[in-house]
């Protein structure tokens, strides 16, 4: 029973953090695709270095400004929740 | 298929889920997050590292937004109450 | 049983009025925030006179265009109605 | 758990829902067209009261909206009919 | 039974379709919308013909751009399919 | 309510559903492709058809957005098993 439990726990787990990870993913393709695709030739070869450069460091810093965004906002949030049971 | 869970268990895993939903929309709208102030701050072609300026505008943006929220909020209940001693 | 009826119905008309009144909240914050926030700086603050009442004169605006918005879609859609019915 | 609601009001609250579901889709399509209008019409700072032609383009807004949805289900079904005798 | 499965079947099939007819005409009236009609005015009569034509044109354009894009897609789905069959 | 069916055709409704469901998925893919590369290629009035370089923008859109998929997972990839070795 309790490795059961155990089981469905860890399924609802991994479903969730993949769906995180597919939304980051999509995200951080729309969002790099906009910035370093924007006419869209034939091969990405032609200009290819310059192409996969822009593609590598927007893929960075995409995860580094969710990092920092998820930092902040849940500084923010722990802050909200302390001066709420203050004034109470 | 196999047994139903006992009652504690089920008890036990509906609480799991909802934590786990709530972690899951405390994600969603971090994602949201980075996208809107991805989109506010960075408008150059994406370097080796943030500018200073790029870095604090996405940190600021996240909060400025939520002072955002909760002056809506506090606006809202101000204007029902001025409404209710008219 | 009647009583437990009424419960179920009232429950759904608040859940679906919550649903509502979030959907304009989001709406309003992400449009007001667009138009009032427009280089997040480090506090609402150093010109914070000018951004609330921005902030403050978006949120009516918003909730009238809202309205104005129901109003003649909600028009729009009786009269369409009375239309359909007419050329049977 | 409680008993099941007899039939009768079953049915009831199923219609309820339905009539429910559809002042939702309402209220919806009423988010959606404001949000679209609002980027389409208002486009300065936002000021103590609309002004006119804000105001009128917000109107015109939703009923030219209608009109081309009108018009694109006009418009295919005229194309069907052409095809069909062709 | 198997009349009744067939039913199922259908069911869901034309659901399917149905919401896929109109998530492509939603989009259509969406993006045709924007391009014919830059300042909603009180009527589409004024310069109604310019805008019909407008519309007429973008709704033939999307859907072509919607069946070029199918196309172009499954292509790709399937080529990347047989390079993965390769590989292994 | 009529009988259930059978445990085959349950499992080949079942079947039937999965396949149906990854149509879908499929079709909202090119819904979503058609929307942002329209936005990104058909920049003027519409016309009575496409110009070439529209026509070859719309194609290349589509594979260049699945390169840059591609790209990007065989970036994070490269990126762990740097991080492993480290």
């Amino acid at each position: 029973m309790a490795a059961r439990k155990e089981a469905v726990m860890n399924q609802i787990r991994s479903e969730l953090a993949l769906a995180n990870a597919q939304e980051l993913m999509n995200k951080t393709n729309e969002k790099c695709f906009a910035k370093c695709v924007t006419k869209p030739s034939t091969s990405l070869s032609s200009s290819e270095e310059a192409r996969t450069t822009c593609l590598s460091r927007c893929l960075d810093r995409y995860m580094e400004a969710f990092n920092l965004v998820s930092k902040v906002y849940i500084a923010r949030v722990s802050k909200e929740r302390l001066n709420e049971r203050d004034s109470v | 298929m196999a047994d139903k869970f006992d009652e504690a268990t089920q008890k036990e895993l509906s609480q799991f889920v909802e934590t786990e939903q709530a972690q899951a929309r405390l994600h969603q709208s971090i994602h949201t997050f980075t996208s809107m102030c991805w989109d506010k701050c960075i408008t150059g072609t994406p370097s080796t590292r943030f500018s200073r300026s790029e870095e604090s505008c996405l940190a600021n943006c996240v909060d400025r937004f939520l002072d955002t929220s909760l002056f809506m909020v506090k606006q809202i209940e101000h204007q029902r109450e001025q409404a209710r001693y008219q």
